[in-house]
Formats: C-alpha cells, structure tokens, sequence
C-alpha cells in the first residue's frame, strides 16, 4: 500500500466516525428531520473497498449510508446540508440522510429499499462494459439485504454476463433485531457464490488492511473482465439500528468484545506498524477533518430551506 | 373507558384474536418482543402468546407474504406484515397474481384467511421510498378488500374484523396515528369491512376522507362550522369494496363533494369517489366535485417542501369556501 | 404505403433507435433472432444490428429492470421488456421506488431515459395472471409517463419518442393488436407523448379509449351513426400525464362523456378522466358521466366468461344510446 | 420399492404421455382455447417424485402443469373439462391448463408466473409444521424460475426454519428459448443449496427410479424435520415451449440424443430388470388409461360450458 493511501483511508475513517458522531449529537438535539442510521463501528469497509476505486468507479449504497459516501468522496458539507434538509444539500434537500447521492463521484444512491441498489450496481457495470470504460461498481448491502430476491437476481446476472461488480456484504450480523443466524441457516454469505461459480471471500470487516487487499484483488478481478465477488466481511454496528431506536436486543457480552476491535484503533495500530502512518500525521489528519467538519455543520446551518415551490421541480428532464 | 394508542389497539385485537382462535398466527419483521414490530403494533403479544405463533422473518417480502399466503390456504389465519407499506412494491406479484387471483382462478377451492398489515403515509420526513400512499393500487384490483382506520377504536374493530374474515384483507396504518390516544372498550368487538361511518354530521357540503385525512377534515369542519358552514365528514374506513350507498345518501343531502385523499391523484381513490357520484349521483350536484390530493411528485424529505407538496387543513378549509362561493 | 403490424412497427421503431443512437440497448427475454421477442416485436433486430447491444436476460424481472435503470443513469438508454405485462408485479420496486423516484430524490442530479414495454391486456382465454390491464397503477405514480398506442402508426411513432425521451416511460402494447397491420410510413417519426388524438370528429357524445378499446369505440360509432349519433373518440394514447386540454375541449362540444377502459373501475383512469371533467368540465354537462369497464373479478379463463367480463362493443352502443336517451 | 408403487409410476407416466399427446391433437384442430405447455419428455420427474407423496402432502406446479397434477392424483376427466373451460373443470373453466388445481389431494395449483408458487409451498410447509401435520410440500419448478428472487427467498426461509419441503428443479434447461447455461454461470442449480448450508442432490430426470429414490430421501428428511433439499433432475422437453411457438432453437443433434433416453423406455427396462413390471401388466396399465383418457374427452366434450354469469362467483368466500 503506498503512503498517501494509508494517510487518505485513515482520513476517511476518521471523518466517518467524528461525522457521525455529531450527526448523532443534531439529531438528538432535534436538528435533523426524519430517520438516521448511523454507520459507526463499520468504518473499515467502506473505507477498506472505496480506496480502491476512482472516482469515475460506482458504488450503491444503503439506508447506513453516510460511511459510503464520504468513503467515495463526498463532501461532508454537502451532506451535512443534506441532513439539515437545506437546499445546498447534494440532494437539494429532497432527499435526506436514506438517498444521499452524488452521481459526479459515481455515488449512485443510498437507498431506503434493503438491496434495492444492488441491481442498480449491476446496471452500471453493464454500462461500463458496454462502453469499454473500464468502470467498476461496488453494491455495498448488509447482510439482512441479502435476503432479498433481488440480491440473488443480481449476483447471477452479473455472474452470467462477467459484469464487473463487487457485492460488497457488511455483515454486521443484525438486520433491525434480528440476528442474522435465526433467518438464514448459513452464517457466511460469501459461501453462497458457490452457486453462480464464482469467488466468495470473507474478510475482516473491523481490519481495513485487510478490507483493502480483499477488496483490491476483486476490483482487479472485475476490471479484467471476470466476473463478480461476494466480498463479506464480518462488521457490527456500534450504535441502535436507527437513532432513537426503542428495544435493546443485543448481548452485551458479545457487544463488548466487538467494541474491543475498534476499526479505527487497528486502522491506526497496523497502518503505523507497516511504517504508513505516525502520530504526527494522525493529529494532522484528525484536526484537519475536523476543522471541516466544523465548516460543513456551519454551512448547512446557515444555507437556506429550499422554498416550497421548489417541490415541484427536478421531477422530469 | 381507558385510553389506548393506535398501535396498542393494533396490538391488542391481534392478542385477542390469537386467544381467540389457535390458527391466527403473526408473520413479519422483528415481530416478537421486545422489539413488538417497529412501531410496537405487536408489542407484548409474544411475551403472552408465546413465541410459537410468532414468526420474525428475513428481509424477503416477497417471499414470506408468499409464504403467509400459503400458510392460509392449508389451514392457518396469518397476519403478516410490512415494515413499511412502501415495501409491498416487492410483494406484488405474492399479492396480485397470487393471492388475489387464487381463490377465483381455482373455482372457488379455497379459502384465504390473510390480513396483510402495513404502516403507510408521510408527515414525517421520510422521503420518498417511506411515505406513499399506496390503497389505490390494491382497491384497483378484484379479490382484495382494503381497510385504513382512522383512529384506535376503529383499528381495534377493523383488524378483529379483517383477521376473522375468510378473504385476504389489506389493512394499511397511518404512521401519523400510531401515537394517537382514545377511549378504546377493552373487550374485543368487530367493525364490519366494506361500510363507510358518519364521523361528523353535517348538512351543507359532503367531505369523505380515510385514514390520516380523516383529522384533518374534523379539524377543517370544526373551522369552517364557525364560518356557518356545515360539513359532512364521512370517514370510508374501506376504500374496496366502497360503499357507495353511505358517499351518495350524504351528497344527496349535501349537494356538494369535496374528497381529500393523501396519495396522488390519477387512477385513485379519490377519483373513484368523484365518479361514483357523477355516474349515480348526478343530479344531486349543485358543483363541481373537488378532489384534494398530494401534488404530482414523490414525498420530498425537506418538512418545507414535503408540507407543501400534501394536504393541509387550511386547503381543505380554503377549497370548502370556494365551492360554497364565500370566498 | 406498405402495411405492417404494430408488432412489426415495434421492432422497426426499436430498429431504426438503434440506428440512430449507439446507446439503445435491448434487455428482456428471448429478445434476439430467431425469437426476437415471445411476439416478435424485436424480431429482425440481432440480424441487423449484431448481438452487442441486445440482452437475453434470466428470468429475473426485478433484477434485470434494475440493470436497465443502472444502466440508463450511466449513459445508455436502454429499452426493457417484460414478456407479459402481468410480471410487473415483480419489478415493481424497481419501477416505483427506484425509477420513478430516483431523478427526483437525488436533487435532479440525474436524467433516466428508459423506456420499458410490456403486452398488455386479455381477449385471448390467457386466464387471470396473462390478462392484466395495470396502467392505471402508474398513472397513479409521479415520474412516470405511460403510453398505449392503439394502432400500428402511433406504436411506431410513440416508441420513437419514448426512446428519444430524457425521462422514464412505460409503453403498453396491446396483445390483441400484434397482428393487426395498417400503413405505416417507413423512415422514422415521432409521435408526442402527453397529447390525445381525436380518432373520430363527432358531436354528439365524447367517448374517450385508449388501448384496444380505441377499435371498439370506433366500431361502436360507426354503428352509431347509422342511428343518428355522432360520437367524437378520444384516443388518450398516454394516460399519464393526462391530455386534460383534449378531454375537455371535447366535452365542451359534446356535454356528454362515455369512457371505455378494459381495465377495473376503482381508482382507474378511467375515474380519472371523469374527476377531471366534474371538476373542471361541470357546466359542460348535460348528463351523468358514464364509465364501462371490466367487471369486478380476475379475468376467467372461459370465452364464455372472459366475454361476459369485458367490455364489448354492443355495451358501447347500448350505454351511448341510453346516454342520449335513445333507448 | 413396491410393486404397486413400480405399477402406480408407469401408469402415471403414461397417462403423462397420452394425456399431453391427445392435447396436442385438440389444441391443434382448435378445441381448446388460451396456451398449452406441454410435460411430454418430464413424465420421470413429476412421476418420480409424487409417487413418495400421500394425498395430504402438497404441490406447487408450473405452467408445465398437467404432469404434476396427473402425478399427484389428478383425476383426467376434471383435467381435461378444465382445458376445455368446461364448468365440470377443475376450476369450473376459470383457470385453465396454467391454473390447474385440486386442492382436496394437496394440489395447491399450476402457476403462470415462474416460481410464483414455490414461496406458497414454503407456506404450506410451515402450515404443516406448525400444526404438527408431518406433511411435506413440493414445489416444483423449471431452470429458468430458479433465477426469480423468489426461489432464494424460499429456499432461505425454509432452510432457516427447516420447513419440510422440497425444491424440485425440472433443469430441462432451456426457460423458453434461453439457454441456463447463457443466464446463469454454474450449469448445476443443485449446487445454489451450499449457500443455505442444505442438501443439493443432482439426479437423471430421465430416469424415474433414480429420481424415486432421491426424492424419497429428501422427503424423508423434510418430513424427519431437517429441513428442505434442492433436488435437481436434469430432463429435456420433447415439445416446444408452447404449442404453436413460431421460433426454433435447439440443436438437432443434442435433441436426438435426449430422445433417446425416453423416460417411459427407461422406466419399462428398468422396472422390468427389477422384476417389478412385466408385458402383460404393460399391456393392462396401457390399455387401462386409454380407456380413462377416452372416458376423459368424451367427459370434457359433453360437459356445459359455463353460464356467463357464473363469472361472478367464486370471488369471496
Ligand atoms: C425492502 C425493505 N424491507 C424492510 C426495510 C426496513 N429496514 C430498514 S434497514 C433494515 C435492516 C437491514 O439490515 P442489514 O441489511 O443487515 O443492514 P444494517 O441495518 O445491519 O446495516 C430493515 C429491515 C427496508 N428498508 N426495505
Ligand atoms: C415471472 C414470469 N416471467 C416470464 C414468464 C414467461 N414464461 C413462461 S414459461 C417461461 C420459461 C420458464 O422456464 P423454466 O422455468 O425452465 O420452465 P420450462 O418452460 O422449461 O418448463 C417464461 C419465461 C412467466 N410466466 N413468468
Ligand atoms: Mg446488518
Ligand atoms: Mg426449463
């Protein structure tokens, strides 16, 4: 891995989990409308699989879909407005925390429809190979998504057409309350590539070392015209399913140990030991994020609402 | 009496019913507690019931509504539920091509106890993908009976009704109404499918609403009364089958149509309404039928735009003026 | 001219858009020679055009009209079939929740130019899951345009411009018109969609069609006129968005209204073109607006019944003749 | 295996031949309306599977129906009536050959939609169990519809609550004009079951005693409560996909050699190798269900057509 990688994957899971930390303090204050479904503790997946793409690469994302897009790039101020439901959002406000997208970076949506993107992913892949682009597109999901119909009509086409995708899987192990092991009788997702004949791969989700070389070998493997990889990697969320969630249904026990694998800690303790890293750069990096994110708060609050009127535009070409 | 919220009530007719009968079972996302579904609609039921008749399902709603329907047509009574009505998008072809067709494409073989619950609606910053309003659609399609409660006592009566019936009912909550307390008789009791209620009496113009616009319409009556303007407020309970007989009897006193409805306009509810009238009821009309629906475009998240784009009261107190002509 | 059918007008469309824009692709089943399509309305386009850009896909509705919106927000402009209208109900949400919400909710970030064309429709003894009329569902929809050409000249021009369009539509092909032929001209056109054609000038009476029923409300006048009456038909072409200024204009000159729609009454387009004329065409009329449409069960799969539910041109004639008080 | 089960298995596949090539005739001069699938070429499948089935177990069947139906007990006469949209059908002339039913034998209808009635199966399943029944459900399904969504969702359902069913897959492998092979990457569907961590068991679908004792055992361990198997029987279709399909695309050569291999020869030498068939009783069975097929056209014939306002009824219960 080269240096500016390291410093660049550590930067973004850092604005990951201090974004979403105050996103989690407005919406408490009752700053932000609507639902929010924070992406803490996932932090090395978005980043691990997103280092690898460019910018003209795509990804869908999910209802947590906040890690994805700042892992792609996106601009914590225009998201930040986003939530605030202002009109400088990405989204002009129509959209909100479930639909954050920013199709100049490839970002083709959250989703507030579990593996909804995932054919839409497919799609895009379809489109790049169309057109000799070269282009990947990575279908982030969680592991509950994986469930859906959808899920499995989108590995086989992509697998019978050797579309270049990744289905990139964050098992968390919990989709809402339910424990991914009491709705499927197999725990690895990736197990299930054996039926399209093609490669499933279980990573680390907590490790974003590990996240980024999985990830690399797939995105290379796609690019070179082989078809699709289930990449699973095994995650837990560290906050509610969405804020302000009422039940608790999680062992604390196990809640514990998770909380012990912190990705941000690895991130830090193994990019630095592969001489990528040092403290210095890490209070560079963490104040400069920082200081945006101050600025992206700032921004939203002082754009303008939308008007009302505006409601009405943005419907057809 | 005490008062209960929307959601206990939805709550307590599914306990009361699976006490009542041992083949109701639930079906659903997290339904069993402490979760009780995600707007508590099954709270406390499997802390009595017991987790055998209590089914927390994968993100698959195609298949376990598919799975529910097969459940009810070899001996079960499910209740099966979505998240989000918005999700039924994946559903549809287990509820249209199937279980609509079912028991007609067979002759008659079978029978289809099957309540399919969902909270539906916007109001709450949800966007797009979490706010339609979809019964149109369903009261579009032979073989499916469509019910929305528009407070707890009816949606205590309604389900109770909706689970002992031997037809596939939809039964759609408003997400807005879940928190809403009443008087709510402990006892279980049933409300018959299919028949509209007088929810205010009134002599000068006809306003039928469901669901959440049922509110909105008693909050419009009670302004536009202070005015000397008397509004009917008929509550259709069930959009298939209508009852036609309870929206022309009114207009017939009334003169006057105003229909407010949540979704959109082309191909709904609302325009059924309108038309029954200016088929069957054609000459008691001294106006235009005015129908008031959400504007043309998905649920915008921003509340600026998205209170914008649904009804609200003072539309329907503006819209009540103007075919009167005091405005 | 030379005759063709409307499938054969299909596929030239789709031909001649491929012709022009190296972005049009083709995904659905059995799309390439030597099926070109279950009903050959994409035959003879592998053989020209070679097999890069047309898709056979997998049974997998949901998934490969999800690709079609990937694809169609990525720079090509594909054009998805499904092979029979009914398994709509299995893309659904991808086409309401994905693709007709998506431009919208991303801020406009995005144009969506898809098209997808489904055989719509009964008449054939295909049964309850093979017969469906579900336009009105997308009516119902904002961000979706919905096209029904009812004859080969308009199939051809309006799939021009459905394909030609930034936005998503859903074209509706009748299944009894496949063989139908007429004159069709040969280089490529476009037909606007939004606007109705008036198929016949009358006076007496509007009658208002879309879709195959356009051929009965014609073969309905022209027994009409013999008895003195004069029937203006309204082509609708696309019944979403509504031609209101067609309609009404209509109305104005007739004061009478008849709508024909092979599908369900509730929540219909064709409730829709009667809300439309009580609210903004009242004082136009002169009588009750009336609606023929299928009657309230699945679709049999008997001749004897399947007639008995739809409508028929002898209905037409008899409703015209008691409209106008002729019987 | 028994005798009379040896007996009851040729008896059914040739009631399977007849039945459909009698069909063949009528629809071509004809006298039946709507579409025609026909199972000429399956009848080991259908055969092979149903007879391990009591009449209170279920199906689920395809648009390729009347094999499955005749399989399970479907009377010729009820059969044949309902493809004439006679009101003595099965459904009283509202179904037709793709909406076969018989729900009194556990025949929970023919399907036009592909894999529409598998998650319907899982339904009954569940039914089953909840209620202690020990029934099983088949659901019966061709290649292509294992590429729906529905058929993952299914089988993960009832992989998770280990619901007593079997997934039959008829790999005739072609879905209309589509070859498995050009839509999906791994020619084997059996092979989809490691991801639900079941069993996945391939067998000669032209062979019904292989197919016997296959579903056997998966029925067994559906019913012993270990859940569901996906048993893959590899077959051809004799026909075209419906009577009076335009286009032809199968390859001569392939087709004569699956010609060869005709399940109702296979099933003679086999059962006779077995000692559990001989000529004579051949010679019975055929002449037998000639007789019922004649009984079931002159039945069908003779029957009334329903009454036009026989159309309302049967909606409501
Ligand atoms: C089709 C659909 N069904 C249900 C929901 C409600 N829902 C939102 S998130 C979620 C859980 C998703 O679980 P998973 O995919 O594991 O993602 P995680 O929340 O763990 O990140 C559910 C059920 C939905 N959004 N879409
Ligand atoms: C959802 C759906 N899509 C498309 C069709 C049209 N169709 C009917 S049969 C068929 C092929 C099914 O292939 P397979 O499952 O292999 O069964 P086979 O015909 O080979 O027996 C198709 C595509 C359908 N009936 N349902
Ligand atoms: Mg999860
Ligand atoms: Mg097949």
């Amino acid at each position: 891995m080269e240096k500016s990688i390291a410093q660049q994957i550590y930067k973004k899971m850092y604005a990951i989990r201090v974004f979403e930390e105050k996103v989690e303090v407005l919406f408490a204050k009752g700053e932000l409308p609507g639902f929010v479904h924070l992406y803490i503790g996932q932090e090395a997946c978005a980043v691990g699989v997103c280092a690898n793409l460019s910018p003209e690469d795509y990804i869908t994302s999910t209802h947590r879909g906040h890690g994805h897009c700042i892992a792609k790039g996106g601009r914590l101020d225009r998201m930040m407005a986003e939530l605030f439901a202002k009109k400088t959002g990405y989204n002009h406000g129509k959209g909100g925390s479930m639909h954050l997208a920013a199709s100049e970076i490839g970002i083709l949506g959250a989703n507030g429809v579990t593996a909804g993107g995932v054919p839409v992913a497919v799609g895009a892949a379809l489109s790049s190979k169309i057109q000799n682009q070269g282009r990947v597109a990575v279908a982030f999901m969680g592991d509950g998504s994986t469930n859906q119909g959808t899920f499995h009509e989108s590995v086989n086409l992509a697998a019978a057409f050797k579309l270049p995708v990744v289905f990139a899987v964050e098992n968390n192990q919990f989709g809402v309350g339910t424990r991914f092991c009491t709705i499927s009788n197999e725990p690895d997702i990736a197990k299930r590539a054996a039926g399209y004949n093609i490669p499933g791969v279980i990573v680390d989700g907590m490790d974003v070392v590990a996240v980024y070389q999985e990830a690399k070998k797939a995105i290379e493997y796609a690019k070179a015209g082989n078809g699709p990889t289930i990449l699973e990697m095994k995650t837990w969320r560290y906050r509610m399913h969405f804020q302000g969630e009422p039940a608790t249904y999680r062992n604390d026990i196990e809640e514990t140990e998770w909380i012990k694998k912190d990705p941000l800690e690895i991130a830090k303790t193994k990019l630095k030991s592969m001489g990528l890293l040092d403290n210095a750069m890490i209070v560079d990096i963490e104040e400069s994020v920082q200081k945006k994110l101050d600025e992206a708060v700032e921004f939203a609050r002082n754009s303008p609402d939308p008007m009302p009127e505006d409601a009405l535009t943005d419907l057809f070409a | 009496m005490r008062k209960i919220s929307y959601s206990e009530a939805i709550a307590e007719a599914q306990l009361q019913e699976m006490q009542r009968d041992e083949k109701v079972i639930l079906m659903g996302l997290v339904q069993k507690d402490p979760y009780g579904s995600a707007f508590g609609q099954t709270k406390g039921i499997s802390s009595v019931i017991g987790e055998d008749r209590i089914f927390d399902m994968p993100i698959s709603e195609q298949g376990y509504v598919g799975a529910a329907l097969g459940a009810a047509i070899t001996g079960m009574r499910p209740v099966v539920e979505l998240q989000f009505q918005d999700f039924i998008t994946i559903a549809m072809d287990q509820i249209v091509q199937q279980a609509a067709n079912m028991r007609y494409m067979f002759g008659g073989q079978i029978k289809i106890p099957l309540v399919l619950r969902a909270p539906t609606g916007a109001y709450l910053a949800a966007a797009a993908q979490h706010s339609h309003m979809l019964e149109s659609w369903f009261a579009h399609i032979p073989g499916l009976k469509v019910v929305l409660p528009s407070d707890a006592a009816d949606a205590k009566g309604l389900l109770a009704s909706a689970i002992r019936e031997d037809n596939f009912v939809l039964y759609f909550e408003h997400k807005k109404l879940y928190d809403k307390k009443m008087d709510v008789p402990k006892e279980p009791y049933t409300i018959p499918i299919g028949k509209a209620a007088i929810k205010r009496v009134g002599k000068d113009i006809t306003i039928v609403a469901w669901s959440f616009m049922v509110s909105k319409a008693i909050e419009a009556s009670q302004i536009l009364e202070k005015q000397g303007i008397s509004c009917e407020v008929i509550d259709l309970r069930t959009v298939s089958p209508l009852d036609e007989e309870a929206i022309l009897k009114s207009v017939a006193k009334t003169n006057r149509l105003l229909v407010v409805q949540e979704g959109y306009w082309n191909s709904s509810v609302a325009t059924s309404v309108s038309a029954l009238v200016a088929e069957k009821g054609f000459d008691y009309l001294d106006a235009p039928i005015t129908l008031i629906t959400a504007k043309e475009v998905p649920i915008p998240f921003a509340p600026v735009l998205e209170n914008y784009v649904l009804p609200q009261t003072n539309n329907i107190v503006e819209t009540a003026q103007k075919i009167l002509n005091k405005i």
